[in-house]
């Protein structure tokens, strides 16, 4: 699995070559040019350098990311990612399919932040077409788009006990995350792609015992945050694991487009919900947590403050939901969107989901793009990474918290 | 085996399984011969008996951990589960990568099992249960326990791949530092019995286990031991040589089927060594618990067989280590070796000095007639 | 890569050898405690045990696991074949196959072929369909060794609406005018039509007589 | 599987009642193989999420079945859970894998995607439509993605295949019993008796070849 | 600073610039040859500062024979939204300079367009396909690509 990579990878390389007048490079080459180096400075301190394939398949990759490591013993020197495994073409596919049907493919992009790609696409179509909303959906919509922050920020903790070596970890934060997606289930009628939230409305109305059983959650997980911390957070290893790993200051985040927790926790108090309010977030009072230093320990407790805060958030929304319809738009209605081009974006669990569409005032859009959060931030760990160990690389990996199949798109 | 109760006045008197083999060699050979078979028959079969119950164990204990059940439908509450994984795993393929060294791909998950079993050799169960009880033990326990990570380190280098190597000299390093501590702390305890024969060590806590008979330098000695013990047989928080998040699986990614188990079986052996040596230096082996004056609950424990003393000493152990394992992160290497270097290491010279004082001085607690 | 030196640093504060030992020891004792609690309380153990509790075991209701037509009591459903369904589907895991020759209206259904194995259940199909014939069970045990029996026929007879066939005289023109279908029947599925994803010699052809 | 399963099994039949001792070899060895199904950490997307974590996870505990020995190294997997999208990138990769994994191994696809390309069967340039076009599967667990009972069905449904489609007899041939179980709402009269043979014929697979 | 605020402002910065109609926000067309400097002055003027680069992806407009080139700019500093885009011909392969020297991000967001669109970009300083492999023929994303794999929908 790792050999045979690496043996394809080191052949001379004759897929590099000339396009109007600029060297496009390849894979091969861009190991090699790293390969020279290393000889270099083999030669210089009596220490060889390697490569190694961590990727496609590998446990603390999340998925199929490709890392190739340049390394020197155990350090890190230099990270070359390497995409693509799950690229499934989506943004050639959303030519094809009409504006209804995108929203569904949403759900396949960042799969733990479901909802909120549906509410991204839904509005980005709804502020194209100039479609206003009841107090009801958008109040739903948030809730419901909290819920899946909590839910991916406890499987994020979760998985990153596992990447750190404690499954325990791994089994509670999936325990409790059980609780929102049997909500989900019950209301949306999926776990985990749920298609929810649909340009006009929501799908369905919310279940009659939504709001009691949200309620019940809320009381049930407050108390569980407290024993995360002190079963994980508190723990002595992990803040020796996490503390002053894949240090990333606030002007290289900024310069790198990194959004969301990975932002915030370099100081940057940069939350589209508070900047550019959508939904009822106006009305809500939650804080931004930000960090100081930008290390792997600073976005541990972004996050964890960011699931203190959602469960704030709930809270002032869930008593009164308004009432009203679920729906405003004809459901059978084909879309078409306004010729022109619109970009809105949204905040996800994972940063800012932008969608990017270009229209023709056709059924379909002629060009659709999907800023996804986890392509910008996935490329902050070259800057990370480098000097650090094998076993930071994959705290700062676990602490990026990516989902693949959303770089690949 | 255990029908004759001992009383506290007689002291114990170790026979071993080599003892009596020597002992039936004089009145006739090849009864002594079919005896040592049967032994070594008994030997392997405890082995593995021994491996697959912990397999067990440790799922069905770290699904408890986990607020889930573990093994739940082969047989009564998966009772047969290790049966069917090890069945399974004999009669897997067995692949060996073709850029591999045949010959010590092949020797590595070998000598890993045979480390195990010499160190089974001098450990005492009982005692009228114990292979060999040879006057060098610790010292024959500490030199064979080094012979593990040899096998560990052939596996990591012939299966030439990356990781596996990246893994095996992880572990090369873990157990070769650590192992420094674990000497130190068992020097204490050697030093206080003033033997290094096991059964010797034993019959020294008659009066009260080292753990706590030596004021506070015990239970020091004890922890280090714990830490430095669970390092060198690669649990968690010291699973580095194998930590899957980081190296796909160590020193044995490129093992499949039946070398893969034998690692497998050398990994819960070396459990089982480590918690017997653990067991037996700190929490009095096979002695009943005896506190000081009290007459009737000293003969209350006498009445408990000393093997199960023993079992029960062993398992308490091994679930500490289980414990540790489905509740802590895995440390960093860099941090492995600070641990080691900067805070067992000097913690356990200091110990060992005091150690020699208090034996120097006398001064335990309990004073007993060692 | 950047410089390094300028970046901040957390900086952890030295106090002493041995109090950072001993708060570490204790906060490792902190967890190994919360273990030990889920350990000591058989209680909180959460596991669902599937296969044995599959006689109480309760789906939610809106789960989306499989698509089915509805059928009312007499097993007339209340498709027109007018396409709608198809059009909606994102992926085209629907195909409406029409009655080579109608027997009262003008369309009717044939075959209503789903495929199982291509389906994403975004419900869009029972949300479009504007004589809600469609609806989503939570059936969810659908398991196959072979990728062909993921192709269902929903329909169970081809024919025309329950409504047409209400109009009907009498039980004898109403069974004339339909013609039964099983769920492994129809010219997608196993009549040799090409579908994407499984490849052609493996389909099965079955020679049904006369039709498509 | 060297010596007990290519050599022996001839040298059993011959024997007077060698026949039924091979067939309760057989059954000791399936019963062992299908309860000891240790999977591959491999996932490529949503599907993992569902198959791979939380059926791990306490509520639905892969342990009851003995597989939540999840094993990084393809080397020591019985399992392959193909759980998401394989792209034309990854397909030499889930190859490789496949190859690198030691018999008797086993492969289930889970979800639209692996088992046809789910959405994005149409109109995607890099999309392989459907994981059987390029290793062997044996199970398909259909649902997008599937819940984790589903994913425990479709055990289920391997374990039966194990139990009844294996022999030391023929080694590296499996038969596939045509129907896990009743697939919902039909009765085994309702299929048709050609399309039962059509698929007996095709239900050896011989891994070879 | 409003859309009209913004739309002064960006305009004084060179003589060449227009603006976009049918958009949800401002959105400037600059001339390529221009692109660094102005890029370079988006970031680096005080009242403009756009020191995120959002989003950058590209349309291939099939009639009007053009690609165009779109970069989503942010402010972190005064949180206003800027869109750019840069039309180049779509015949002829021609390069764009590349803005790495302004945003980080953009040497990744460029090889993305690279592999999907074949747009070049001068003064790169690791050009290759960054999703699909070294050996693709031919970029997806142009309107006009063919591939014996891709099918279409049947109905």
């Amino acid at each position: 699995m790792v050999s045979s990579e690496m043996a394809s990878s080191v052949l001379p390389n004759s897929l590099s070559h000339t396009r109007a007048g600029i060297h496009i490079s390849s894979l091969d080459e861009r190991i090699l040019k790293g390969q020279t180096d290393s000889k270099e400075r083999a030669d210089r301190e009596t220490t060889q350098e390697y490569f190694v394939n961590m990727g496609p398949q590998h446990p603390s990759t999340h998925g199929v990311l490709r890392l190739v490591l340049r390394m020197d013993g155990e350090t890190v020197r230099d990270v070359i990612p390497v995409l693509g495994y799950v690229h499934r073409g989506m943004e050639k596919k959303a030519e094809y399919v009409g504006y209804r049907q995108q929203v569904h493919f949403t759900d396949r992009l960042d799969y733990l932040s479901a909802v909120m790609g549906n509410w991204a696409m839904s509005s980005a179509i709804e502020k194209a077409m100039k479609t206003e909303l009841n107090d009801r959906i958008e109040t739903i919509r948030t809730i419901v788009a909290e819920l899946t922050r909590i839910q991916s920020h406890q499987l994020w903790w979760g998985v990153l006990g596992m990447d750190l070596g404690a499954f325990t970890p791994f089994l509670y934060g999936f325990r409790d995350r059980e609780k929102i997606t049997a909500i989900f289930e019950e209301t949306m009628g999926g776990r985990l792609t749920m298609n929810y939230i649909q340009p006009g409305g929501l799908m369905f109305d919310i279940h009659p015992d939504f709001v009691a059983n949200v309620k019940k959650f809320i009381s049930y997980f407050k108390p569980l945050i407290e024993e995360y911390e002190e079963l994980f957070g508190g723990n002595v290893i992990v803040q020796e694991r996490l503390k002053n790993v894949g240090i990333l200051d606030a002007k290289s985040a900024i310069s790198l487009g990194v959004t969301g927790p990975i932002l915030r926790a370099s100081g940057v108090a940069h939350d589209l919900r508070k900047l550019e309010p959508y939904g009822v977030y106006a009305k809500t009072k939650f804080n931004v947590p930000v960090g100081t230093v930008g290390d792997c320990w600073d976005r541990y407790q972004v996050r964890m403050q960011e699931m203190r805060e959602s469960i704030s958030i709930i809270e002032q929304l869930i008593d009164n939901v308004p009432e009203g319809k679920h729906m405003v738009m004809k459901f059978g209605a084909k879309i078409r969107v306004p010729e022109g081009v619109y970009y809105s974006q949204m905040e996800t669990a994972r940063g800012i989901f932008g969608i990017f569409i270009a229209s023709d005032g056709s059924e379909k859009p002629y060009r659709m793009h999907f800023r996804t959060p986890n392509f910008n931030n996935l490329w902050a760990i070259t800057q990370m990474a480098a000097g650090g160990r094998v076993g930071d690389l994959v705290a700062i990996l676990s602490s990026i918290d990516i989902v693949v199949p959303d770089i690949d798109r | 085996m255990f029908n004759s109760l001992p009383n506290l006045q007689v002291s114990w008197e170790v026979i071993s399984v080599s003892q009596r083999v020597s002992t039936t060699y004089g009145e006739s050979p090849i009864l002594a011969v079919v005896y040592a078979l049967a032994a070594i028959v008994a030997i392997i079969l405890f082995m593995s008996l021994t491996a697959m119950t912990l397999v067990y164990t440790e799922r069905k204990v770290a699904a408890h951990f986990q607020c889930r059940l573990g093994p739940m439908r082969v047989g009564w509450h998966g009772i047969l589960q290790s049966i069917a994984d090890t069945l399974k795993l004999l009669l897997k393929e067995d692949i060996v990568p073709d850029q591999a060294d045949k010959a010590m791909h092949l020797f590595a998950p070998v000598l890993c099992v045979l480390a195990a079993l010499l160190a089974l050799i001098a450990i005492p169960f009982s005692p009228y249960l114990a292979v060999s009880d040879m006057n060098i033990g610790v010292l024959f326990i500490s030199a064979v326990s080094g012979l593990g990570v040899l096998g560990i380190l052939l596996g990591g280098w012939s299966s030439n791949n990356k990781w596996s190597l990246l893994g095996a000299m992880r572990a090369g390093a873990q157990i070769i530092s650590y192992e420094l501590s674990a000497t130190l702390s068992i020097l204490v305890v050697v030093m206080f019995s003033g033997s290094m024969k096991f059964s010797e060590i034993v019959q020294s806590q008659d009066q009260g286990w080292w753990i706590w008979r030596a004021p506070v330098v015990g239970l020091v000695a004890f922890l280090i031991f714990l830490v430095a013990s669970t390092a060198e047989i690669n649990r968690t928080p010291f699973d580095l040589a194998e930590g899957e998040s980081e190296l796909t699986a160590g020193f044995h990614t490129e093992y499949s089927g039946m070398r893969f188990a034998f690692f497998f079986l050398a990994e819960y052996l070396n459990l089982f060594i480590v918690s017997s040596m653990g067991a037996t230096l700190f929490l009095g082996g096979w002695m009943p618990l005896h506190i000081g004056n009290l007459t009737f609950f000293n003969q209350v424990m006498d009445l408990i067989p000393p093997g199960l003393w023993f079992a029960l000493k062993v398992s308490g152990f091994i679930f500490l280590s289980m414990w540790f394992r489905w509740t802590f992160p895995r440390l960093r290497v860099d941090q492995l070796m600070k641990l080691e270097w900067k805070v067992l290491l000097p913690i356990g010279f200091i110990n060992l000095l005091l150690a020699a004082i208090l034996t120097l001085s006398g001064f335990y607690f309990f004073p007993g007639n060692s | 890569m950047n410089d390094t030196s300028a970046q901040p640093t957390r900086r952890i504060p030295i106090t002493g050898y041995f109090a950072r030992i001993f708060t570490g020891f204790v906060s490792l004792l902190k967890g190994l405690k919360i273990t030990f609690h889920y350990l000591s309380h058989p209680s909180t153990v959460v596991t669902q045990q599937y296969p044995e509790n599959r006689a109480t075991l309760k789906m939610a209701e809106r789960l989306r696991a499989q698509l089915t037509m509805i059928h009312d009591d007499n097993g007339y459903h209340k498709c027109t074949a007018c396409h709608i369904c198809e059009q909606a589907c994102p992926n085209a895991s629907i195909h409406v196959a029409e009655r080579a020759k109608p027997a009262l209206s003008k369309t009717e259904l044939d075959t209503f072929i789903w495929r199982l194995d291509s389906c994403t259940f975004c419900n869009l199909c029972v949300m479009v369909c504007p004589f809600q014939v469609l609806q989503m069970k939570s059936t969810f045990e659908s398991s196959v060794y072979d990728q062909r029996l993921l192709i269902y026929n929903l329909s169970r007879y081809a024919g025309p609406t329950s409504t047409v066939l209400a109009k009907q005289a009498d039980d004898e023109a109403r069974k004339n005018a339909v013609e039964p279908r099983s769920v492994y029947d129809g010219p997608t599925a196993l009549n040799g039509f090409f579908l994407a994803g499984i490849p052609k010699e493996l389909l099965v052809t079955l020679d049904r007589k006369g039709e498509v | 599987m060297g010596l007990v399963t290519e050599k022996l099994p001839p040298m059993i039949e011959a024997f007077p009642g060698g026949p039924a001792v091979l067939t309760s070899i057989d059954a000791v060895i399936n019963w062992a193989r299908s309860n000891s199904l240790w999977p591959l950490t491999f996932g490529t997307s949503c599907c993992a999420i569902e198959v791979m974590m939380a059926t791990g996870a306490s509520n639905h505990d892969l342990a009851r079945f003995g597989a939540e020995v999840a094993r990084p190294s393809p080397r020591q997997a019985d399992l392959l859970v193909i759980a998401g999208t394989i792209v034309k990138r990854m397909a030499p990769r889930l190859k490789t894998l496949y190859e690198q994994m030691a018999e008797p191994k086993y492969v289930i696809a889970t979800g639209a995607c692996a088992i046809s390309g789910g959405p994005f069967i149409y109109e995607s340039y890099s999309t392989i439509r459907g994981a059987h076009e390029i290793i062997p599967v044996d199970v398909y667990v259909p649902g997008c993605p599937p819940r984790p009972e589903a994913f425990f069905y479709g055990l289920l449904t391997l374990q039966k295949m194990i139990r009844e489609g294996e022999t030391i007899r023929k080694p590296g041939e499996r038969r596939k019993p045509v129907l896990a179980a009743l697939p919902p709402g039909i009765t085994l009269e309702q299929i048709r008796a050609e399309m039962i043979q059509t698929l007996e014929q095709k239900a050896v697979v011989n891994l070879n070849g | 600073m409003d859309s009209a605020e913004l739309q002064v402002v960006v305009g004084a910065l060179h003589s060449s610039l227009t603006f976009r109609e049918k958009s949800d926000r401002l959105s400037v067309v600059v001339p390529s040859d221009q692109l660094l400097s102005v890029a370079m002055k988006l970031r680096d003027s005080e009242p403009l500062s756009f020191d995120m680069l959002c989003a950058h992806t590209a349309i291939d407009w099939l009639k009007d024979e053009k690609i165009e080139l779109i970069y989503q700019l942010y402010s972190t500093k005064h949180g206003h939204h800027l869109m750019m885009s840069v039309y180049v011909s779509r015949t002829e392969a021609v390069a764009v300079p590349s803005l790495h020297t302004v945003w980080q991000i953009a040497q990744w967001q460029e090889r993305e367009v690279y592999d999907l669109f074949g747009i070049c970009y001068s003064g790169h300083p690791d050009l290759r396909r960054i999703l699909l492999e070294d050996d693709w023929k031919g970029f997806p994303l142009l309107k006009d690509y063919k591939d014996d794999f891709m099918l279409e929908r049947p109905w």
